[in-house]
């Protein structure tokens, strides 16, 4: 979570700088939740992350230059420059390319639970992530509801961090905890302090063992706060100082490395070397990512849509 | 044995299911219930477990069905109604339809459209879809005319590495006979000459094909001699068919059953004036449904779309221009 | 709901013998539920009635004839040929002309109350009419939760009758109960054995006073079978002959007058006289509506779908 | 003083929310945070009540504006991006655009759109609709290119008793300015010429007017005068206008920035050649964003969708033609 928080603080700088393609989405202040699910998940798992989730997708073993490829429009970046930043993605490896309609990916994890069961494959999990407004979708509903009628191995993660872009909880839903609603699609829920790393790492891979034995769908709902804008383009004036103030605003990497060092599992000093070769790696990552090549819109292969255009080659296509 | 446009979608699914483990069905009520229309009557029973309900729920079963053919399935989505499909648009058009473009893996999976009207349907049991989904990059839009094509190509949209939208006419599922289901079949994406003749070309394609054959037959009456040309496929569209047809007889008119603005006919016509400007005698026309939602009245349904007659009177108006 | 109940076999008749334009779907079963929301609803308020809803429509002053006219294809139905049987409607007069797609009618319903709070029009109460296949959409979902937030006057009735169609609610929801979804919504909630006229007038009836008085969305879930097919093409062979037999399978009509006639509202006699009234009625209405004529396709004001067709004039749209 | 494209847009809301008590906006963020845009910036503080932040619910959000609507005011809904109307794309067209046909009720609500590409937005932030929801009966379609027309058009769209689908060009929210908001202005359904030439005809819309006016500058340079007619609305389409213009020309250009398939440019080449064949000196052309999604990267982006480089070489080849 380390590296994700540095990763975004460059991202943040290079948006700054002018040096980024299009938008930049951070995870701060949801480092903890997200990593819980990367570490917990496994090769041949399948995860379908939400824009904050940098530190989750590194622990699921997304390479490094994945993300600065991505950002800095390198061709060599696992979408080739069709597709930015966030939507990047390496299906074949269990990491979806998310589009944007919040809410879309869950029933496209039921979609590869499904499929693995009916090839007999045993042990996979799904787990897709998505902040407190997304559960206002449709798609968000009619999945979580299909997953429960197959009983799918599906965990979905939602970090409530208070707010959908500008909108605040009060006008996104009108229930007390959102962790009522896995009574109503008969799911298993949990609530957990997002602020908490050792919470997280406990409640979330509880969620994902469980769904992992064959107990079904499971839902967790981790209250915290992200301590920056929706995207870098925003100032989030709209998040009140007495939130900020309270323990959701708490940032979970301070909380994490006051843990660390608590339970005596490093010393501050560990903890700078960390950080150090998080920033060594980082730096390495742009540096590789801005010195590859723009794609080349003279490339035919990225005109046309089609996996079995070779079919249809006989006869041209008009424009 | 006679065999109709109806049955040869259940045995083209049969056979499917039997012949590629990789397959599986899954909508509302398809299961032991064998579908709304009977189109997977007794698939549950003879492949277990590979033919599923699923509940109302459009766009999750789009998302499963993506989910499944991303991870090498090849899943067939039947939709109870084409109306119905606008729940899943989204999963179609932007989840579906950009997933190889955007991360290289293909993305196999047939949706079945029950699709066109019938008498007594009304506004949202008979709708023609398929230009709105033949206008997204990375989907492929059959609309099979004949028996034969229903079977054929629902065989090959299941092959097809990309998400097919497989329009199947309601209007033909009891009407439609053939003697026996084909042994050979055109390749999807290649237009038909249904009829050949000298003074005009119809291009049309889904029910159409018959009310344009009717008409072609009554014009032979008058003395003219009719083209019929049957797209089969609208997306990829094959102008190739169409310029040679166009060529020979120097006159087209193009039918469609569906909503007037855009579509088909705007898109054949387009195509054939801006690369055989020089084939054509005369004006092209179009002739499609009327700019409003599909009447359920049959009286006014059956004034709402092209039919025999209305074919016949453009046709002339073509010929005699 | 008698009435209803004889005009759904008038209709059943009708289909038989091919005098129906389109398919016939009836309430039989569900009629005891249906009045109940009719009865409760006053002249201002807002009815979006599902297929099985006669007896509500009715009950929510539904001209007679407006069924008759449009099932037999009448030019005089309110839906002048142009749409069918179930899907007729009157807004003006707060009788919603449903689509077809399931869930869609609840978000106009709450645009509905939504504008009477805008211009400051009070005491309207909206209900909208679906059964529990209808839950799995998106459409419900959004639509439920928006009017949670907006604290919106709404009635949602769920008819659980144990199908969808073809499809039992094992593959529609895995919860226990629909019931808890209304925690979910942060809305009120009430189950009620939809068989039973007595507890359905009382527990709808509160549903729609507490609407009224300002307490937010109502969810009402009844228990009971549809005792016919899906519509009138379909036998429901689905439908196990131990579930006709539990207490979901009570014929509601029957059920009403074992109740009246214990009660003592009424003898034997009076309930035979309701009954040939009603169908005396119904033939009324069916022979109007057989006689008066069906749709010209001639008259130019069916091949205009814009009411602002005027302003478009001047130039003549192509094709 | 100076107003951008956008700033017309909100001061067009503000003027509909002062004049017309009937008036509300509905959308994500729109209240008092001011849309992602800031399209309805200060709107929510000055007209309390009536600029609402909805959940995120696309289709619950279109189902809204249509009670509403239906119950006599006029919502203006904002899609936070065009593209996320897919969502509500089945109360768009099967509830909002059949209302009135079917029940005589009249459905008066404006969608606003956010519809087109800027560098760096990829697939899901950049794409037109106008051509899934022109094909629909019952919806008008209007796709403003110039500040005034954002203003003045949108302030119809408010006024026109039918759902009005108003495509609002991301591109031209901060570039394109005008030194004040206009005082009057053609009907929506006119459309507009322009720039006068005699040699070739581009009809076109939205963004793209700005590409065809930039190429007809650059082939001014080689001798041609170039017309360019801007659509204003697609749907109702001025077909007159464009009729009008291409008699004068005797060819044709049509540029859209939607996927090719279908669509404006389809739909005008084939109107103008069944209705006008004989205006045409040479093949009428079409040129059109290219049919894959819309791609991310700046590099690719600049080359999927028309430019003036592009539309100046069309227009040359239609000129030697
Ligand atoms: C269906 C849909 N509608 C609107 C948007 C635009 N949008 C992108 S992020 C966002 C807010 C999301 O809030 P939330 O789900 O709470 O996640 P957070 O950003 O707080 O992590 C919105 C409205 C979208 N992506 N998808
Ligand atoms: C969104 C949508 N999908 C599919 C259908 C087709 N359909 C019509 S009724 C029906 C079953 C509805 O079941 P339920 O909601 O339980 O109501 P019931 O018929 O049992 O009263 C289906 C699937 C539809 N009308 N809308
Ligand atoms: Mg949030
Ligand atoms: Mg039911």
């Amino acid at each position: 979570m380390l590296l994700a928080r540095l990763f975004d603080e460059k991202f943040a700088s290079l948006y700054r700088a002018g040096k980024i393609m299009g938008g930049v989405f951070l995870g701060r202040g949801q480092e903890a939740l997200s990593v819980s699910i990367g570490v917990h998940l496994r090769t041949g798992d399948v995860f379908a992350p939400l824009i904050r989730d940098l530190a989750g997708r590194l622990a699921f073993h997304e390479p490094v230059l994945d993300a600065a490829r991505t950002y800095l429009g390198s061709v060599q970046g696992p979408m080739r420059g069709r597709d930015g930043n966030v939507h990047r993605g390496r299906p074949k490896s269990g990491q979806l390319a998310m589009i944007s309609h919040l809410g879309a990916m869950i029933s496209v994890v039921n979609g590869i639970l499904f499929a693995r069961r009916m090839r007999g494959v045993d042990g996979t999990v799904g787990v897709a992530s998505y902040g407190e407004g997304a559960t206002s979708t449709g798609s968000f509903h009619e999945a979580l509801n299909q997953a429960a009628v197959e009983q799918l191995p599906l965990v979905v993660v939602v970090a409530n961090n208070q707010f959908a872009y500008s909108t605040p909880t009060v006008r996104q839903f009108a229930c007390d905890s959102l962790l009522a609603r896995a009574t109503g699609y008969g799911v298993a829920g949990a609530a957990v302090d997002g602020t908490d790393l050792g919470a997280c790492l406990q409640v979330v891979g509880r969620a994902i063992a469980q769904a992992r034995a064959g107990r079904g769908p499971q839902l967790v709902v981790a209250s915290l706060l992200r301590l920056c804008g929706h995207g870098e383009h925003d100032d989030a004036q709209y998040i009140s100082p007495a939130l900020k103030a309270s323990p959701a605003g708490r940032d979970c990497v301070k909380v994490a490395e006051q843990y660390v060092l608590q339970q005596e599992w490093a010393g501050a000093d560990t903890i700078a070397h960390w950080r150090a070769e998080a920033a060594q790696t980082i730096e390495a990552a742009v540096v590789t990512a801005q010195r590859e090549s723009a794609p080349d819109p003279f490339a035919p292969h990225y005109w046309s849509a089609l996996a079995s255009q070779h079919r249809w080659e006989r006869r041209e296509e008009g424009s | 044995m006679s065999i109709t446009y109806l049955e040869a979608i259940r045995a083209a699914q049969a056979r499917a299911l039997a012949e590629d483990p990789r397959v599986f069905i899954y909508g509302q009520d398809v299961g032991a219930f064998g579908g709304a229309f009977k189109a997977t009557k007794g698939l549950a029973q003879e492949f277990p477990g590979r033919v599923v309900d699923a509940p109302i729920s459009e766009d999750a079963m789009a998302g499963l069905a993506i989910g499944a053919a991303l991870d090498g399935l090849r899943p067939i989505l039947e939709m109870q109604f084409a109306d119905f499909s606008t729940l899943a648009f989204n999963q179609i058009v932007n989840q579906a339809a950009t997933l190889f473009w955007r991360t290289n893996v293909p993305c196999p999976l047939t949706l079945r459209l029950p699709c066109g009207g019938t008498a007594g349907s009304g506004p949202f049991h008979s709708q023609m879809l398929e230009t709105i989904y033949a206008h997204y990059p990375g989907l492929v839009v059959l609309t099979p005319a004949t028996v034969e094509d229903a079977y054929s190509m629902l065989l090959e949209a299941v092959a097809i590495d990309d998400p097919v939208i497989f329009c199947e006419h309601k209007f033909l599922y009891y009407h439609l006979k053939a003697e026996a289901l084909p042994t050979e079949a055109l390749p999807a994406n290649e237009a038909r000459i249904a009829r050949t003749g000298r003074d005009l070309t119809i291009v049309t394609y889904s029910a159409m094909v018959h009310e344009a054959l009717a008409a072609a037959e009554e014009l032979r009456g008058e003395g003219w001699e009719v083209e019929v040309v049957d797209l089969r496929s609208v997306k990829p569209l094959d102008t190739d068919t169409v310029m040679a047809s166009v060529a020979r007889t120097g006159r087209l008119l193009c039918v469609g059953e569906a909503f007037p603005w855009g579509g088909v006919t705007a898109e054949v016509v387009a195509r054939v004036v801006s690369e055989g400007f020089d084939l054509l005698d005369a004006p092209p026309m179009r002739l499609n449904a009327k700019d409003t939602p599909v009447p359920y009245h049959p009286n006014l349904w059956s004034a709402h779309r092209p039919t025999a007659r209305t074919v016949a009177m453009a046709a002339r108006k073509v010929l005699h221009s």
